[in-house]
């Protein structure tokens, strides 16, 4: 084998400057937001608003306490999708269909929920089994598609996604909406099917334990299973994956299956939450799939990194609405510190992999 | 709360509040948009400061609803039937807090929740006959932003008005829909060019911020508009002949003026007769309010007096979201 | 319904020339083993950047000629990171089209003070090739559209055929295919990849100018509302071979036309709006059963 | 010995250092190439082979050294610069464009043109001319995917002819050649230093450099350590320069008796894209014995591998590992049956170089105990302490060379990769191993221990299947010798039978043995690294 010529990516004077950055997989992510923030800044100052107030009026939108209720509870819907994101991302693909898959969710648990007469200790939890095996199902003809036909699994979850968007909206308008109603939404739920509440808080409720266990679930898998195992092979070299024995069509079908239930158990749990009805729209306009993709990417797909992730977007994203009603910064703003964070990970990685690809050299 | 001094305007100290919630980002919907200039005339006619909290979803309204209520504000404002879950049930929890409710109304409201509805559809019923008059191909169409019950409003009586003076009227609508159905004038051009090329030549737009889309539509075909809200004419003058405007301003501070003196609860519903909703071809001005009627005077006259007649109840609108 | 009639292929070329664009910037970069799906974000951002150069100096054409050049600007995080750090794409990619959706309405709020939609009065749109009108069929399918759609088409086939006869069309190719084999043989690959990603961006910039100046003269917030990837999609259809681009991209605008017609025999608007994406995912699905020769053609294969 | 000089120096390399963190690769080599002579440069594994060819042409930055072309000094700063100054290289691996036409690969970056584009005529009417002229006769507009090896070699030498290339170096050019493509690239070889050409033959097999050569340099450690004229030279006095001592010690005394049959391979036939790879071959292995499969790669020796493993399923035929018809089966059910394997391609199919070498010791056994569990309530579960235990055992045991199983199996050199592979394989502890290339690309030391550890593992009474180009390994440590020739086996040798001569005369398919193949009958085992 002939030596390859020093890449000049070693030469920049940037990458020296990382090379030296310490190892813990928790500093490029923050690295990361640290260099958004100060983007964010220049972009604020730029546009003759004044940064600090700006994100001080986004911190304490998101932590004020009399609003740490309802942050907890997006905190939970956003770690929820990043999971949706995270799974696939583990072995190497994109699930960009979460949108699809959670307003599956919402419907399979509003069409439960809807037939009252269920016990009130089964309501929900069948409405959520039902949402996560619609949703779930869903998820999973991406696998087929890409071993079979070889559709890379980032396009037919994405084109797919509207298709399930579609129809659940014309079900709510024509065939299981309210009558009379001005938009298109179901009836509200009877008191039995409606989500578990935790103590007297609005938002937040029983969801949040289902959410945390998904995470807990999701960190053991990955990190003490074979499957788990298996997925990080597969993701790190498929080619070995399948020497060593993977069934690798088999894992893709499991893992977007895992993905597609987890988005239609957080579309379930909204759902079932206040005002307690499935609402035309309602499940996509906060924006939780793309905010918990960020958070996936941000965290490598890290199981422990996921919270901490999903905490930045969630203070982006409710700290952003208080930001423009105090600070009169556009809401926007969230979206560009969000971006800019992806963007910058995804150079500061390179970084990483570069330290040991050039060890890899030898 | 305080009941509100009588409303004086001037003085530097605001002597009222106001916090108008909306179900979703303002951006480009038309209504929302007017609501909350409305909200700001109320503001500046009694004096009170006033804070919009835009909401994203369910869950976001009532986030904003509890934010406003510890605010303790004079009077909180809710905009659309999709706040009507989260208003109701807070009249209910905090009887001394005023609430308004504008377009949408309890079906057994309390004491504190005022609402005020408008009769869009009286106004369309009225563009729908200036259609049917006007129309050569005897072809009519509208765009709207989706196909929602509320929306019907802005199609069914449309139709209804023209087939009332043109029984032989063939008809179209056009959803724009899609990732961005109040914004995206690309499809709502496309939508209103398809009811051109059907033969359209005077079509209703309803797509909030698409209207501009089918401005351009009728200014590259033969073809003339309605537009909605306000004078759109200005938009895109000599491609719209008339709007079926709706005075949100004038319900909203008559309400808030209704509450801050005390007289709150029940529904106050502006139509015709209340001069709530109307058309600009219907009032002074119309000589330099760009629109095309303006050159109709024979058909503004047919239209007053039907106008009159809806007002003496001579001719009944069917509201397309009661007729379900 | 009138499927057959001029006015429909008129709206079909209409719908499809911004995503015309937007997927021969795909297909470049595909070419150079970029995968590429930053389309919707730089889209927006052109269409964006040329309402507001329009608005500024008045004239359309300065529209476009920003929108070419900041939008390529706009593509340097991706050609950097892609090209020369050798970073995921994808990952750049999906933060820059978050980035572009927040920047565009951030600034349309700072610089314009409106939300949503800014259309000022007397904002210049491209004009339309009116002097075409009267040409039998010509006429009434361009007569209504600005010279960037046939410049759409022309620039697909001239780029397909320089690709395929030229030099440096035939070097492209080989950076993608075999990057050690281009290298050895002297060839700069990141060199090639960077300059094509920079172009890609300012093809996705002609893209959004076509859009917010030619088929509308307006710019709403997120106002590509997916066409980007649209023509990702596109470009997997294709796989590789750029000439068949248009017949990608009419099939799409076909496909929405014909779901907006549908609304007009009863279909429901909702679900016509999955008309396209259902209609371009069936397709994806029999062109691979036909040429299975052609899977995973383009490979997102990717670690994080 | 030094040379009279017969013809002028057309380069000369003096001095030439280049070292890569602690290697040495080159260590002050001086090397003199005639013009018009074929000169061979020798050297085991890691001698600094490449090295020194990739200096030379402008791939590598020397440390210090000198390198003059026709007498004056040049100093290269990419390949431009030695394609520039005459020079060609032909890789160790190919590098083609499989999409495109042969003339679009050999007038890549140096286009013949006509109204600024392609000028396809022109291009492969070159290519004919070339042809003709060094005897490489080959269709200009076929595609490259659709050439044999042979072929695709054939396209690379035409590369570099196009550009002139009046000096080239060819890196292992044999490697994977069958001898019938060998001898015909030697012809094309004299040809071309008949008409002036200087070439450089770079490669591990003396009987080529005996046949071909002018001239010949051995390297070893980066130092030279002989030069000789072919012509009073001999194999013996080679190996001896390359290894410094005689051939290896580990060998198979045949002191084991077999027993009951492992592996059943019948009738087996795989085939790709309509090309018969394997054409229906049929053979046994058994308990406690060593079955080797020679031949020159590419001759359907890997995909027979891939058919045991399940990687890649039978067109026909049928293979039984102890009894069970496994032919429908999936390599995970295969490997749990009892088949381990270590592949060619370590880095991409062997191992995942982003993840830790404990990882990489893992695969495969995360479902078993210790680290996993196959029933049980831990079914399902890995114990990372069991993980971390296991990596500590065999990277002491099998001496690789890192700091911790927890840095990336990409940090280490190509030997010890190989070796995390072979720990990992071995420990399954399955009836039967397929050892493809083992020692390829590991240096003397391990080759041994490496062959050593096979001997073991079949006097432990598991059955080997060894596939290999090297006939010398085979002759060390193979019971039976299977020949396979463009995807069938041609010839099965008992050890009394197994000689280099039958055995090279059975991979090239001839019937008698070779004048070559005799004179060196003591090839050192010198993987070839691809
Ligand atoms: N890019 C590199 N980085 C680090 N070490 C290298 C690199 N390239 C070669 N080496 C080391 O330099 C030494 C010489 O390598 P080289 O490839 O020249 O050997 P070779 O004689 O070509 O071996 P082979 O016969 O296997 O081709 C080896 O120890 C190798 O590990
Ligand atoms: N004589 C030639 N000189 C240089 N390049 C050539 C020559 N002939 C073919 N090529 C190149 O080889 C490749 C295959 O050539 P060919 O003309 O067959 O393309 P093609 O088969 O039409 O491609 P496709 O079928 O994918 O459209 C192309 O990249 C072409 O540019
Ligand atoms: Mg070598
Ligand atoms: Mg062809």
């Amino acid at each position: 084998m002939s030596a390859p010529p020093e890449p000049q990516v070693l030469r920049h004077p940037l990458v020296r400057l990382a090379r030296v950055a310490v190892r813990h997989p928790v500093v490029v992510p923050v690295g990361a937001v640290v260099i958004a923030v100060l983007i964010g800044a220049v972009i604020i100052a730029a546009a003759g608003l004044d940064p600090l107030t700006a994100y001080a009026a986004v911190l304490s939108g998101a932590f004020d306490p009399d609003t740490l209720d309802y942050t907890v509870s997006v905190w939970a819907f956003i770690c929820g999708m990043a999971l949706v994101a995270a799974i696939p991302l583990r072995m190497g693909e994109f699930n960009l269909g979460g949108n699809g898959q959670l307003v599956l969710g919402g419907l399979a648990a509003a069409v439960v929920a809807g037939q009252s007469g269920l016990p009130p200790l089964l309501a929900v939890p069948v409405a959520i089994l039902a949402a996560a095996v619609l949703a779930g199902a869903f998820g999973a003809i991406s696998a087929p598609l890409a071993t079979r036909f070889g559709i890379p699994i980032i396009i037919s979850t994405l084109l797919l996604s509207p298709v399930a968007v579609a129809v659940v909206s014309y079900l709510l308008r024509f065939q299981i909406g309210e009558k009379g109603a001005a938009v298109a939404q179901t009836d509200r739920f009877p008191e039995s099917a409606r989500m578990w509440a935790l103590g007297d808080l609005s938002y937040t409720n029983v969801g949040l334990i289902i959410v945390i266990l998904l995470m807990v679930a999701y960190w053991l898998v990955d990190s003490r299973t074979a499957v788990g195992f298996e997925l990080r092979v597969v993701g790190a070299n498929r080619r070995f994956g399948a020497y060593g024995g993977v069934r690798v069509g088999r894992l893709a079908l499991g893992a977007m299956a895992a993905s597609g239930a987890v988005a239609g158990i957080v579309g379930a749990i909204i759902t079932l939450s206040a005002p307690y009805r499935l609402t035309d729209g309602a499940l996509l306009s906060p924006g939780y799939t793309f905010a918990g993709l960020a958070a996936a990417l941000l965290a490598g797909g890290r199981p422990a990194l996921i919270p901490v992730t999903a905490v930045l977007f969630t203070v982006l994203q409710v700290g952003g609405a208080a930001m423009e009603r105090s600070a009169d910064v556009p809401r926007q703003l969230s979206d560009v510190l969000q971006g800019v964070v992806i963007v910058v990970l995804a150079l500061r990685t390179v970084v990483d992999n570069r330290r040991s690809g050039e060890k890899g050299a030898r | 709360a305080s009941a509100g001094g009588n409303a004086e305007a001037g003085g530097d100290a605001t002597e009222a509040s106001l916090i108008l919630i909306t179900p979703t980002a303002i951006g480009s919907n038309n209504f929302l948009q007017l609501a909350s200039d409305g909200a700001e005339e109320a503001a500046d006619k009694y004096n009170a400061s006033l804070d919009v909290y835009e909401s994203e979803d369910p869950a976001s309204i009532q986030q904003n609803l509890d934010a406003a209520i510890r605010e303790k504000p004079d009077v909180i404002i809710g905009v659309s039937f999709s706040v009507l879950d989260q208003f109701t049930e807070a009249a209910i929890d905090y009887p001394d807090q005023q609430f308004l409710l504008i377009d949408t109304s309890a079906e057994e409201p309390t004491e504190n929740l005022t609402a005020a509805v408008f009769k869009e559809y009286e106004a369309t019923y009225l563009t729908g006959v200036e259609a049917g008059l006007l129309t050569e191909k005897n072809n009519i169409g509208v765009v709207a932003s989706l196909d929602t019950p509320f929306l019907h409003r802005w199609v069914d009586p449309f139709f209804a008005g023209a087939q009332s003076v043109n029984p032989d009227v063939t008809t179209g609508a056009q959803y724009v829909g899609g990732d961005n159905p109040f914004g995206d004038q690309a499809r709502s051009k496309a939508q209103a060019q398809i009811l051109a090329d059907a033969g359209a030549d005077y079509i209703q737009a309803a797509a909030s911020g698409g209207n501009l889309g089918v401005f351009e539509a009728a200014s590259e075909n033969s073809v003339a508009a309605f537009g909605v809200d306000t004078n759109q004419c200005l938009d895109s003058p000599g491609n719209v002949v008339d709007n079926a405007i709706k005075r949100v301003d004038v319900a909203l501070v008559e309400s808030v003026g209704d509450i801050l003196d005390g007289t709150t609860g029940g529904f106050a519903s502006y139509g015709l007769a209340e001069g709530g909703v109307s058309l600009t071809g219907l009032e002074e001005g119309v000589a330099d309010s760009q629109c095309l009627i303006a050159d109709h005077p024979d058909v503004i006259e047919q239209v007053t007096a039907i106008r009159d007649q809806i007002i003496a109840g001579d001719i009944v609108v069917e509201d397309p979201l009661t007729a379900g | 319904m009138q499927i057959l009639e001029l006015s429909f292929v008129a709206a079909v070329l209409l719908a499809a020339t911004p995503v015309l664009f937007a997927s021969l910037a795909g297909a470049l970069s595909a070419q150079v083993g970029v995968f590429n799906i930053a389309l919707e974000g730089q889209m927006l951002w052109g269409a964006f950047s040329a309402v507001a150069a329009s608005y500024y100096t008045g004239s359309a054409w300065a529209g476009v000629f920003t929108a070419i050049v900041s939008t390529a600007v706009f593509s340097l995080a991706l050609a950097v990171g892609a090209a020369r750090w050798k970073a995921d794409p994808i990952v750049i990619a999906i933060g820059s089209n978050l980035f572009a959706l927040g920047i565009t309405g951030f600034l349309m709020r700072v610089l314009f003070d409106v939300s949503g939609s800014f259309s000022p009065r007397g904002l210049q749109g491209l004009e339309k090739m009116r002097w075409l009108e009267g040409i039998p069929v010509i006429g009434p399918i361009f007569a209504g559209q600005t010279p960037l759609v046939p410049l759409a088409l022309v620039l697909i086939v001239a780029v397909g055929l320089w690709l395929k006869f030229s030099p440096r069309g035939l070097r492209l190719r080989g950076v993608g295919e075999h990057p050690e084999a281009a290298s050895s043989l002297g060839i700069n690959v990141s060199g090639y990849q960077f300059w094509v990603t920079i172009a890609a961006g300012a093809l996705c910039g002609i893209a959004g100018a076509q859009l917010s100046l030619g088929n509308v003269t307006v710019f709403t917030e997120n106002m590509t509302a997916g066409r980007g990837w649209i023509a990702v999609a596109a470009v997997m259809l294709v796989a590789g071979r750029p000439l068949w681009l248009p017949v990608a991209c009419l099939g799409f605008g076909a496909a929405e036309a014909l779901g907006f017609r549908l609304q007009g025999v009863g279909a429901p608007q909702q679900l016509t709006d999955a008309a396209p994406y259902a209609i371009t995912l069936l397709v994806l699905v029999a062109t691979r059963i036909r040429f299975p020769a052609r899977r995973a053609s383009i490979s997102t294969e990717s670690t994080p | 010995m030094t040379l009279t000089a017969s013809s002028s120096p057309a380069v000369e390399l003096s001095g030439i250092s280049k070292r890569f963190g602690a290697v040495v690769a080159n260590d002050g080599v001086d090397l003199v190439l005639r013009r018009g002579s074929v000169h061979a440069v020798m050297g085991e594994n890691g001698a600094g082979k490449s090295t020194l060819m990739s200096i030379l042409f402008g791939l590598v930055t020397p440390d210090s050294g000198q390198i003059r072309v026709d007498g004056s000094p040049v100093t290269f700063s990419s390949p431009l610069d030695a394609i520039a100054a005459g020079l060609g290289m032909v890789h160790q691996h190919f590098r083609l464009f499989e999409s495109m036409t042969v003339a679009a690969n050999v007038v890549f970056g140096a286009e013949p043109r006509r109204l600024g584009l392609v000028d396809r005529r022109a291009a492969e009417a070159r290519v004919r001319e070339l042809g003709e002229r060094y005897g490489l006769e080959i269709d200009p507009r076929a595609r490259v995917s659709q050439l044999s090896v042979g072929e695709r070699q054939r396209v690379e030498i035409l590369k570099a002819l196009h550009r002139d290339a009046t000096i080239l170096i060819l890196d292992e050019p044999t490697a994977v050649l069958t001898p019938g493509e060998v001898s015909s690239l030697f012809a094309v070889i004299r040809r071309a230093a008949d008409s002036g050409t200087t070439v450089v033959l770079v490669t591990h097999k003396i009987n080529e450099v005996l046949s071909v050569s002018d001239e010949v340099t051995v390297l070893r450690d980066g130092r030279v350590t002989g030069r000789f004229s072919t012509g009073d030279t001999s194999g013996a006095e080679l190996v001896h320069a390359m290894t410094g001592r005689d051939v290896l010690e580990v060998s198979n005394q045949g002191d084991v008796t077999p027993g009951a049959t492992v592996l059943r391979v019948r009738d087996a036939v795989v085939s790709e894209g309509g090309v018969e790879r394997v054409g229906n071959i049929s053979f046994d292995v058994r308990a406690g014995e060593i079955v080797g499969i020679a031949g020159v790669s590419g001759n359907g020796q890997h995909e027979v591998v891939e058919a045991i493993l399940g990687t890649r399923s039978l067109a026909r035929g049928s293979v039984e590992l102890q009894g069970a018809d496994v032919t429908g089966w999936s390599v995970r059910d295969r490997r749990a049956h009892g088949v381990a394997v270590i592949p060619e391609d370590r880095r991409g199919e062997g191992s995942a170089i982003t993840m830790t070498i404990a990882e990489n010791l893992t695969l495969g056994h995360h479902r078993t105990a210790p680290i996993g569990a196959n029933r049980g309530i831990r079914r399902g579960w890995i114990s990372l302490r069991a993980q971390r235990a296991r990596s500590r055992e065999l990277i002491e045991q099998f001496d690789i060379r890192t700091p911790s199983g927890q840095h990336t199996a990409g940090s280490l050199s190509g030997g010890n990769a190989q070796k995390v592979v072979i720990a990992r394989e071995l420990s399954y502890g399955a009836p039967l191993l397929v050892a493809e290339q083992p020692t390829q690309g590991v240096d003397v030391g391990a080759i041994e221990a490496i062959h050593g550890r096979l001997l073991d593992y079949r006097t432990a009474g598991g059955a080997v299947l060894l596939v290999s180009h090297e006939i010398s390994e085979l002759l060390a440590l193979a019971d039976r010798v299977l020949v396979m020739l463009s995807g069938e086996i041609v010839a099965e040798l008992s050890r009394a039978e197994a000689t280099s001569a039958s055995i090279g005369a059975a991979m090239s398919g001839a019937t008698a043995p070779t004048a070559t193949a005799t004179t060196n009958t003591t090839t050192p085992a010198t993987g070839v690294r691809r």
